[in-house]
């Protein structure tokens, strides 16, 4: 249990960085892991190829809230490029079943390699990306609109 | 309280597993699916070592013995629910009964079945009526005929501890076409008084449809004598192999009632025009059917007459009472559904104020503890709760007092874990 | 003719037993089921008595090792037919799946899915072809589409040696929606054509769905080269349990159609007002699975794998080679599809002028040889041979030249007997 | 083989009594076996409470084509209760996995004892009873026709 549920993880679960919700977000996705009816909506704005704002809601278990919660303090302000290289690793770790990654991936990951547990159980994996998946999919519509706002 | 124990925990190879590095398995998902007995496993597999062959469609020997032992599958779910041999159609699942009912007047009401089918013909201004408590099986394929058919859909409220509220009942009125609704829910455990359902239906001239997948696998069920037109359950949660269900329809009906599935084995005349269909059962059944699985179906059956279910309800009773007794030991948990035994099933959902479902499940299956979470495929009725999911424990004929205490045991590690 | 036995027939239990008071079994009805390989057993087996759980909805251990069990089924089934993961939803059989097809243009005609689904709306006016040649399983529902959306059934027709004939192509017009055709006919045996069909089909824009029931057990598939946008297959066809099969969809395709048969499991959002679907394949995918069969239709695929589809469709191409050679030395025997071995399965359907094939068969029956007859769910077909019914030997995997010789002497008997 | 194909069937399966169509037949039935699209169709007109005319279309295998055949020349003028008697203790025979009956029953059959082996094979119990199904179902329609037109 101790491995799965590490403190940093019941801290951000209890302790949430980021929720909230933005006025105009360029990107935005709402996700729901239809097994529990758990959702989250993960909204940004880019600026110069960086988060420039990022903010979400969701309900769900602890899992799922301290991924969020992380994800917003590891990736606000970060260059987008940089921000999906983090996911995939993220997702490669999640998907690793209870193994760690190599340690350069590790270091890249800091507090992220806190889930590294959550892999052993593979109900749990969709809880540890879902917020993951809102970001990705918000990030894409955030940046196809400034590409095509720079267009214009 | 009295022990029960039925002690066949043995019968079922599964349960002698363990789990988590060696935890004793403790089974409380019975709910969604049951365990099966030896008996079940040996007489399917005896069907694939001796019997497999085509049914109705061959003139060999095997396919003699393959088609008299689907045949006999029938009879015997036939006995176990009180309803004649040809009141029984195969499905694959509870969920395909439900929809061939949905999609049976659909067709009617396009038109297809002839005059005979034209009692289920619905219409704008028709209603049907299901409850907040059903499992989505038996709530969205009528949202979608509602949608297809322009009838309005109206459903019946629950209770505060999970029943159906016979103040709402008034839903069903002259308009009313079908009356969907369960005889037991999935998540609260309620069990319905399905004889005041169905005598305001057939006040009003409803067809009544019962949803028996939790009732049929736990108590005695008699169709007939409940008066519903279709009741549907699954094999998978009383002991037969997954890929098995049963539809029963009314006689009278099913013979009136325009097929669903259509191809094999439930044609008559077969031109590039036009098709006459069979009556039912084969009607309903299209296509080479899950043969094998009525032969573990009917080991199920046997296995569960042998036992007795009244023996098995009380069984499961004194393990509800159990189960909601030691819950209530554990400060703040809040049941979903009666907190007392009458008239229920030892399917126990309940709320941990503060610890969401999957981290409650996760700290239950670290100490061998299966239990389901999430919205147990019923979000309306989570949703009347106030809640978005939940745990639920469900036993079965195997479980013991053994298993509700571990699982007691588990609970109040849940609430140390994350208090 | 060289001998290309693959002598696998002791990993068939079934096979090993006796038949009409102690004679040995020569099966030769796998075109209408196939023996089930001792591992395929096993594999359903193991499935139960170690990982039988709900899929896709429990956070214990049983459960994740059921969900990766089922999806590793699927996995191992796009791989086998050249599909990618999600164009593979499991099915009862393959007549659930075409009927699935069919029913998601209908529920798309009547205003289901949104615009994502106004492509699959049908209107009077439009056309739907089929061919003489097809299972009831592939015409029936195309029927019924027809009769209830407006659409016009049309079909392509057969020649005398049991292909479709080429010069009624032309039916496939500016009109048409729908082109449902099988790969392999159950009769004939004859091996239809595939790029023919789907060129004409593409060319009008017209879907094609694939009836790949005799084809996918035994020859090497690739879906995605035939460039077909449905198909549909059984898994008991194919070595693997009752109670399973597979519908194909381009991805595509089903993203954007709306589902069939609804509930549990391939929800979202569920209101008592209205509910959002899953993705597919889950959309597809409604209520309790037959989890332990795709088990069973895992094994099966890598049984089948182990061997080579290439060896397979040898070794069958060789038996009907012996076959139609045997049928051709007894006088008077008239086979209802062609006469030669290219092109064609191991399926011969055949009509002994003067008996009827009832009597063919219980006198093949008598010497321990399981043939089928009657129409083989094809009234058409033999219609356009102008019979009503007739005698069909069919091989697969495990069958020898042995096998094929006691058929051709049996054949004598009959023609003996009733001469 | 010898047992399920006795001369006396293999007989009437060649030359067939009673094949033809009526005129005005006051009861008249068409029955299919699903499996084989065999048919049959049988047509009757009874009189003072017996079968006055009989006849008989079909095609299908020896045992059906000589189970009809046989009914004809067992009932053609007999009384219609009798008629019925007799059907049902057919249909006992048939259902008797291809045992004799008890001897007086066996005496009442005659010459359809020589399908007793028939029922030794399920599948084709439905090719004996095909004409007797139809039979039993155009005498209902017969009578209730007489009756109705008696009425008048
Ligand atoms: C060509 C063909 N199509 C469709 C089917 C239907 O398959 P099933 O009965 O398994 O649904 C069959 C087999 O019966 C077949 O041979
Ligand atoms: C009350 C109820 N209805 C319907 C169903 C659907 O059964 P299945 O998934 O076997 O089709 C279930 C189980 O999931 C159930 O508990």
């Amino acid at each position: 249990m101790e491995q799965l549920y590490q403190q940093v993880i019941l801290d951000h679960s209890r302790e949430r960085s980021g929720e909230g919700t933005l006025e105009n977000p360029a990107g935005q996705s709402f996700q729901v892991n239809p097994t529990c009816g758990d959702e989250c909506n993960v909204q940004v704005n880019t600026a110069e190829g960086k988060i420039s704002e990022l903010a979400w809601t969701g309900k769900g278990c602890s899992i799922s809230q301290a991924s969020l919660s992380l994800m917003y303090e590891m990736v606000d302000g970060e260059p987008v490029t940089e921000v999906e290289e983090l996911g995939e690793t993220f997702r490669e770790l999640i998907h690793n079943r209870g193994q760690e990654l190599d340690p350069e991936k590790m270091d890249q990951l800091e507090d992220l390699g806190a889930f590294t547990g959550v892999g052993r159980y593979s109900a749990r994996v969709k809880c540890a990306l879902l917020g993951w998946m809102a970001l990705r999919d918000a990030l894409i519509q955030a940046q196809d609109g400034s590409k095509e706002g720079s267009g214009e | 309280m009295t022990q029960t124990s039925l002690n066949v925990a043995g019968d079922f190879p599964l349960l002698g597993r363990t789990v988590r590095d060696g935890k004793r398995l403790v089974y409380l998902d019975t709910g969604a699916t049951a365990q099966k007995p030896t008996a079940v496993l040996d007489a399917e597999r005896r069907f694939n070592e001796k019997h497999n062959a085509a049914v109705h469609r061959g003139a060999h020997q095997i396919a003699e013995e393959a088609t008299e032992a689907y045949e006999a599958a029938r009879a015997a779910v036939a006995g176990f629910v009180g309803a004649e041999f040809s009141e029984i159609v195969w499905t694959k699942n509870a969920t395909e009964g439900l929809n061939l009912v949905a999609y049976s007047f659909l067709n009617a009401t396009l038109g297809l079945g002839g005059t005979a089918a034209e009692r289920f013909r619905l219409a704008e201004g028709d209603e049907i009526v299901v409850t907040e408590l059903e499992h989505h099986a038996n709530l969205v394929p009528w949202q979608e005929l509602a949608a297809k058919t322009g009838a309005k859909l109206r459903w019946i409220s629950a209770t505060e501890d999970g029943r159906l509220d016979p103040a709402s009942f008034d839903v069903i009125g002259e308009k009313t076409r079908i009356v969907a609704f369960t005889h037991a829910s999935n998540v609260t455990g309620a069990i319905t008084d399905v004889p005041a359902v169905v005598d305001r239906a057939k006040a009003v001239g409803a067809y009544t449809v019962l949803d028996a997948c939790q009732s049929a696998a736990h108590l005695p069920v008699n169709f007939t004598e409940l008066g519903v037109d279709f009741a549907a359950f699954s094999g998978h949660k009383m002991l037969a192999p997954t890929g098995i269900g049963v539809l029963y329809g009314r006689g009278e009906l099913l013979e009136a009632m325009p097929p669903f599935l259509t191809g094999g084995s439930m044609v008559e005349i077969v031109t590039m025009e036009e098709t006459t269909f069979m009556p039912p059962p084969q009607r309903f059944e299209a296509g080479t059917q899950m043969v094998a699985q009525t032969a573990g179906m009917h080991a199920a059956i046997d296995y569960l007459n042998n036992l007795g279910m009244d023996r098995l309800a009380a069984h499961e009773d004194q393990l509800a009472e159990r189960m909601l007794e030691g819950i209530a030991t554990v400060p703040g948990i809040r049941v979903l559904g009666p907190t007392t035994p009458e008239n229920r099933l030892a399917v126990v959902a309940f709320d941990v104020p503060g610890v969401h479902p999957h981290d409650v499940g996760q700290v239950l299956d670290d100490q061998g503890i299966a239990v389901r979470v999430g919205h147990h495929c019923a979000q309306p009725a989570h949703r009347s709760f106030g809640v978005h999911a939940s745990t639920r424990a469900s036993a079965g004929v195997y479980n013991t007092n053994d298993d509700v205490d571990a699982f007691i045991e588990g609970l109040k590690q849940v609430v140390k874990f994350f208090g």
